[in-house]
């Protein structure tokens, strides 16, 4: 008996000298896993994941607290990526998120446009340009479609325009005519 | 020299540790989605095998002996785990993006059961110090070798127009189902 | 209108796999010449049950049933399957192996064109490791069995198991050269002595070195039609005749001389109808010689040193399970880019 | 790899290259070249597109209700690869709008519609001496003229005429037109070689190219005599090269290799390994902007394939397609109109759409010609398209990837080293419009990156205001905190004054906004990507 608990005593010994050497030695610091997701995020900040941004988004998935399919804006596919990414079981869209929907930028009826700056404040990459009493612009070409600005506006004169497709934007489409959908 | 070949080739081909004797296969059927990630894993193994062999033999033969038998199993999975940790901090130091790669699967090789499953097989077969860890190591890359396999026909896969309930795990074990089918065909080449 | 190009070769994919099964004909011609009839049955059941498991499998996955059947690969796959087993197996056997290939290994892989093991082969390796007693039926030759059996006869054992009651069943059926070498040279008999038991004829097993002489120039048309390309018969061929020359050159009288392991077992029809199987074989020309050499040394270890007769079924599937690997390893040099090295292939992702 | 060595003026030789692949489709341009190059009637409009070339759309700068005449600047060049656009005759702009063009999408694009006056007045043009100017000169002479490459992708040719401090050795003229049915420029060489052999001259003179090497395939030995006499009459030394036919001979890369036995390196450009390689087509059109001072109002258009009379005529740029294909009289069972080609063309939205610089042959359809495939049965991987890849990439591979969407891997497997030739498709014995499949994996990956750097920008942005809005906070706090203290230092009287680092903090948040500002006025356009 005591031979036994000897023997196992050794080996604990043993292995926890040298687990306490490799932890020294092997010392990590940081996450780098949270830029890896960030940069998966459409970066839309629209918080429609109920985290206020992506990157808290980011830190969240990172942490095991949020589930991959939170984000609307990075469609099934940005799902995928991030399930490819962890490593875990793609999950479709459900529950309380929205599904996701065709990419939009808001536009100012600056007829209506009072210049109360209320969605400057509101919008989280500095797309619109305008100063308080003057009319204010989307930059368009700088929006993500985030929505977050339309709520605010006292006079209601923000909408979202669908982006149309042009053919500056024009992509050639999935061939159809495979054998399974033939006439 | 040659007898310690043909343990290595032997364990490599003819007794593959996942094709024949069926070990390990969660590692095998969960690292094997991505090439680089099966290379990963294969090297871990590997590395933590050959290891895991030539301690346990020292164990037994010299700490346990006939005496503390009962305690094999016990000490292998200690020395094992104590393994698989250092390996994990290794790993995670060298390559964070493999250790991302490998997510649970590494510590995890603590249970798998190739990873036992060898070192018992070396006592069983009552190998001496080199016999071991040959066999270890023929294991191992036994191992390495069918996951790298079979995670390029994963890849490959991953276009084929497989029935949807046959999709992903399904069709990933009756490839390996036919994996083993193809290895028997090794049977009876080395005794 | 659809998109360009607006042209196309005349060509089809039913045309090609039929010109393989056309090249299968001189072969299984000479294999009636010298074994009887039997055979046809087994290609009849094949490929009645190749077509109708196809079928089948197309209308529970929901694909369109009529243009497949006629693309010829699940005949095919009957074929090659029926050309590999006994022909006085009992029916179910080319039954249950043809279902099994064409249900299991082709279509839950995707079907034509996604499966990654040889049906056929795999049908075979079933068949060999579930029925071992039922797969050594192996008809004699004309003039070497003790009783020889008529055509229905022979249907009558096939289908209901009943001999006539005169004969038994090792009098109608005998082991294929390479089994009776094996056995006899575990025995102690040398490579010479054996050769001069009576089943064996010029290079190979009396009839069956004809058959595989059929095969040959069956493979030989494919070759001059360009279905297949010449890397994998040279390749498979060549790395058996290489090494099992120097086997032979170092001790002739345990191992057989290279042209005897040509033309016997499936090592021919292997060659240029197995391996050649373009949807489990690899792409690239590189890649071919290697699957093929492969293949050549693993038949040669099985049947030299194995615990199977003839290795060309499970040599097939083994490499068939590189081939990604070789694929991907073989890529050849794209134009503008220096070396093969430079292909992105090699460098993302990779660790 | 070389093939074989052609005579040249009876004592150089030169040394032909080979690439992997090519195919032999039915040539079909013996019907178009009974006749010679016919110049089509004006017809009753034109409308012309603002973006006819590569890169950036030109600014219209004419005003509905504006009488122009011909040659006169109708669009601005805008933006670096950009090109000018003419009124390819007089008359007045009726409207400046969305028309349909010859574009694969069937989308309409701004064109400027004239009604021609019938006068064909001419604004004042005159010619230049080229050798009086320098190179950046001609090149925007060029740019003004509306040059761009005639052999389809229409290029603008300043741009490739910009060469940097690269030395090139060999200017090619490309005369090969490898695809079936085009003849544009076999008549144009047979009729106009002077012409041609002029504009290699100019050409090679900005490049200050060593030589120039003419390469025409062997099945248009009338247009290689042409070209010979013309190069013999004026003494020069260009050589005129008979290739191999074989498709896609023509193509720019595989053109250089056939005669240099060089390879254009994936991802860069001819000028790179010392080369540069212009149309046939084009090298006149320079001819015309220099020697004679015309921009680039017409061009040679073949009109072929299911008509009754094929025939090469010099088309108005605008041109209605249908009122081309007047001319050659359609058959009644046609069924389509194909742009360029029956190999890498376009097929037309509708028969009335415009004639472009890139038009270079107008194919009439029916099913006769153009059989509809079978339906596509699945690859088999018999590489077929292997043997016929003119960029020795693996297509099966490249399909499997295609179609499944693993674009990462299509990418890793060279998909942009594609040319889109479909020798591929051509050959495939399954019938899987292979091409397409190139092409929306393609344009995917391109929307992708786009994506991608917008998110990037925008994830910029967004860190730059979390940055803005902190320190906004932290230096109201700090101005709370220098108001209690200036109030308690009231009786000393003195205010402290922001420090430096602040002061150069508010100027660049000033300067930041002010780089906002400047974005919403101008103009809130969609980058191009």
């Amino acid at each position: 008996m005591l031979s036994a608990l000897l023997v196992m005593a050794a080996i604990a010994i043993v292995l926890g000298a040298v687990l306490g050497f490799a932890a020294i030695k092997f010392r990590t610091e940081g996450n780098p896993l949270v830029d890896k997701i960030d940069a998966i995020l459409p970066q839309t900040q629209c918080g429609q994941c109920s985290y206020p941004g992506c990157k808290p988004y980011a830190t969240a998935i990172a942490a095991g607290e949020a589930d991959i399919n939170r984000c609307p804006p990075g469609g099934e596919e940005g799902i995928q990526k991030l399930a490819d990414l962890l490593g875990v079981e793609f999950k479709p869209f459900g529950g309380d998120t929205a599904a996701p929907k065709a990419k939009s930028v808001a536009f100012i009826d600056e007829a209506i446009c009072i210049g109360c700056t209320l969605c400057i404040q509101a919008c989280p990459v500095d797309a619109i340009a305008g100063a308080a009493k003057q009319m204010h612009t989307i930059i368009a070409a700088e929006c993500t479609g985030c929505e977050l600005c339309v709520a605010p506006c006292p006079v209601d004169c923000i909408s979202m325009l669908v982006i149309e497709e042009k053919i500056t934007n024009w992509k050639w489409k999935y061939p159809v005519y495979s054998l399974t959908t033939k006439k | 020299m040659t007898e310690y070949l043909l343990i290595l080739l032997s364990a490599v081909f003819v007794n593959n540790i996942v094709m024949v004797k069926i070990l390990g296969l969660c590692p095998f059927m969960g690292v094997s989605k991505k090439l680089e990630a099966a290379i990963g894993m294969g090297a871990a193994t590997t590395f933590v095998l050959t290891l895991a062999s030539g301690s346990s033999y020292l164990i037994n033969h010299y700490l346990l002996g006939p005496e503390l038998s009962y305690l094999t199993t016990l000490s292998f999975i200690v020395v094992i785990a104590g393994i698989v940790q250092f390996t994990e901090m290794v790993v995670q130091k060298t390559s964070p993006v493999l250790y991302q790669v490998l997510g649970i699967y590494l510590p995890l090789i603590t249970t798998n059961c190739a990873v036992l499953g060898i070192p018992l097989l070396n006592v069983q077969a009552k190998h001496n110090f080199m016999e071991s860890i040959f066999f270890g190591m023929g294991g191992a890359l036994g191992f390495t070798l069918v996951m790298v396999l079979f995670a390029g026909m994963r890849e490959r896969m991953e276009g084929a127009d497989v029935p949807a309930i046959f999709k992903g795990s399904a069709i990933a074990m009756i490839t390996a189902g036919l994996m083993s089918l193809s290895f028997m065909g090794f049977s009876g080449l080395i005794k | 209108m659809l998109f360009s190009p607006f042209i196309s070769k005349p060509d089809n994919v039913s045309q090609i796999m039929l010109k393989v099964l056309l090249a299968l004909l001189p072969g299984i011609a000479l294999y009636v010449w010298y074994f009887g009839p039997a055979i046809l049955v087994s290609i009849t059941l094949a490929s009645l049950t190749a077509l109708g498991t196809e079928a089948l499998m197309l209308r529970l996955r929901n694909r369109p049933i009529a243009p497949f059947l006629k693309d010829n690969s699940a005949l095919l796959t009957g074929w090659l399957l029926a050309l590999s087993i006994p022909p006085l197996a009992p029916w179910w056997l080319i039954v249950v192996g043809t279902a099994f290939a064409i249900a299991v290994a082709k279509h839950l892989y995707g079907g034509l064109g996604n499966n990654l093991f040889n049906p056929a082969m795999v049908g075979y390796a079933v068949l060999i490791i579930s029925f071992p007693m039922q797969m050594t039926h192996w008809i004699a030759p004309h003039g070497l069995g003790q009783i020889e059996l008529g055509f229905f006869d022979q249907l009558e054992y096939i289908f209901l198991g009943v001999l006539p009651h005169n004969a038994t069943l090792d009098a109608i059926t005998m082991a294929t050269p390479l089994d009776t070498l094996k056995t006899h040279l575990h025995l102690d008999q040398s490579v010479q002595q054996i050769l001069d038991m009576p089943i064996y004829g010029q290079l190979a097993g009396h009839g069956s070195e004809m058959v595989a002489w059929g095969f040959l120039c069956g493979g030989l048309y494919l070759l001059a039609t360009r279905i297949i390309s010449w890397h994998i018969p040279v390749a498979y061929l060549g790395t058996l005749f290489v090494i099992a020359g120097i086997f032979h050159l170092l001790d002739p009288g345990h191992y057989v001389a290279p042209l005897f392991h040509w033309f016997s077992g499936a090592a021919m029809l292997g060659a240029f109808f197995i391996l050649t199987d373009p949807v489990s074989s690899p792409t690239t020309n590189k890649g071919r010689l290697i699957f093929a050499a492969g293949a050549g040394l693993i038949t040669y270890l099985i049947r030299a040193f194995g615990g199977f007769p003839d290795g060309t079924a499970f040599a097939t599937l083994l490499m068939n399970i590189c081939v990604p690997l070789i694929v991907l390893y073989t890529q050849p040099k794209v134009f503008g880019k220096k070396s093969p090295k430079d292909n992105p292939v090699h460098k993302e992702g990779r660790p | 790899m070389e093939i074989s060595r052609v005579l040249i003026d009876n004592e150089k030789m030169r040394t032909l290259y080979h690439f992997h692949g090519g195919i032999h489709p039915p040539s079909n341009k013996s019907q178009s070249t009974q006749v010679a190059i016919a110049r089509a009637p004006l017809p009753s409009r034109l409308v012309v597109p603002l973006h006819q070339h590569a890169g950036e759309a030109a600014k219209p700068i004419v005003q509905v209700g504006d009488h122009v005449l011909k040659g006169q600047l109708i669009g601005m060049p805008d933006g670096f690869v950009s090109s000018a656009v003419h009124a390819p005759t007089s008359g007045t702009i009726t409207a400046i709008d969305m028309q349909l063009i010859a574009h694969p999408s069937g989308l309409p694009n701004l064109c400027a519609t004239l009604i021609p006056d019938g006068k064909e007045e001419w604004i004042p043009h005159k010619a230049i001496d080229y050798r009086d100017h320098s190179s950046a000169e001609l090149q925007q002479l060029l740019r003004m003229a509306g040059v761009v490459g005639l052999g389809g992708a229409a290029f603008p040719s300043d741009i490739k005429l910009r060469i940097g401090k690269q030395k090139i050795t060999s200017l090619i003229l490309n005369g090969a037109e490898c695809e079936p049915y085009i003849t544009c420029d076999d008549m144009l060489m047979r009729e106009r070689a002077a012409e041609i052999v002029q504009g290699a001259e100019m050409l090679r003179f900005m490049l200050d190219a060593s030589e120039v090497l003419i390469g025409i395939e062997d099945n248009k030995p009338e247009a290689i005599a042409a070209l010979k006499q013309a190069i013999a009459d004026r003494g020069m030394n260009h050589e005129v090269v008979a290739i191999p036919t074989i498709y896609p001979g023509g193509s720019a890369k595989q053109l250089i290799r056939v005669l240099t036995g060089l390879e254009v390196p994936s991802g860069k450009l001819p000028t790179d390994i010392g080369v540069q390689c212009f149309n046939v087509a084009t090298a006149y059109s320079v001819y015309r902007a220099f020697a004679q001072g015309e921009p680039l109002l017409s061009r040679i258009v073949t009109i072929a394939g299911n008509v009754r009379q094929a025939q090469n005529y010099e088309a108005l740029i605008g041109t209605p397609i249908d009122e081309l294909i007047a001319l050659g009289v359609a058959l009644p069972d046609t069924n389509g109109y194909i742009m360029g080609g029956p190999m890498m063309g376009i097929p037309l939205p509708a028969v009335h759409v415009p004639v472009v610089k890139a038009t270079n042959c107008v194919i009439a359809a029916s099913d006769r010609l153009f059989p509809p495939p079978p339906p596509a049965l699945p690859c088999i991987r018999c590489t077929r398209c292997v043997e016929v890849c003119p960029a020795d990439l693996q297509p099966q591979d490249l399909f499997w990837f295609a179609q499944s969407k693993e674009f990462g891997r299509a990418q890793a497997f060279s998909l942009f080293d594609c040319i889109e030739c479909g020798a591929c498709s051509y050959v495939c014995p399954s019938h899987i419009p292979l091409v397409q499949y190139y092409r929306f994996a393609k344009s995917e990956i391109r929307a992708r990156e786009h994506d991608k750097q917008l998110a990037d920008q925008a994830r910029e942005r967004h860190e730059y205001r979390e940055h803005r809005i902190e320190r906004e906070k932290q230096e109201k706090a700090d101005k709370l905190a220098a108001k209690e203290k200036a109030a308690q230092a009231a009786k000393l009287n003195s205010l402290q004054q922001p420090t430096p680092q602040q002061q150069a903090e508010l100027a660049d948040l000033e300067a930041h906004r002010a780089h906002i500002r400047e974005l919403a006025q101008s103009g809130v356009e969609h980058p191009e990507d």
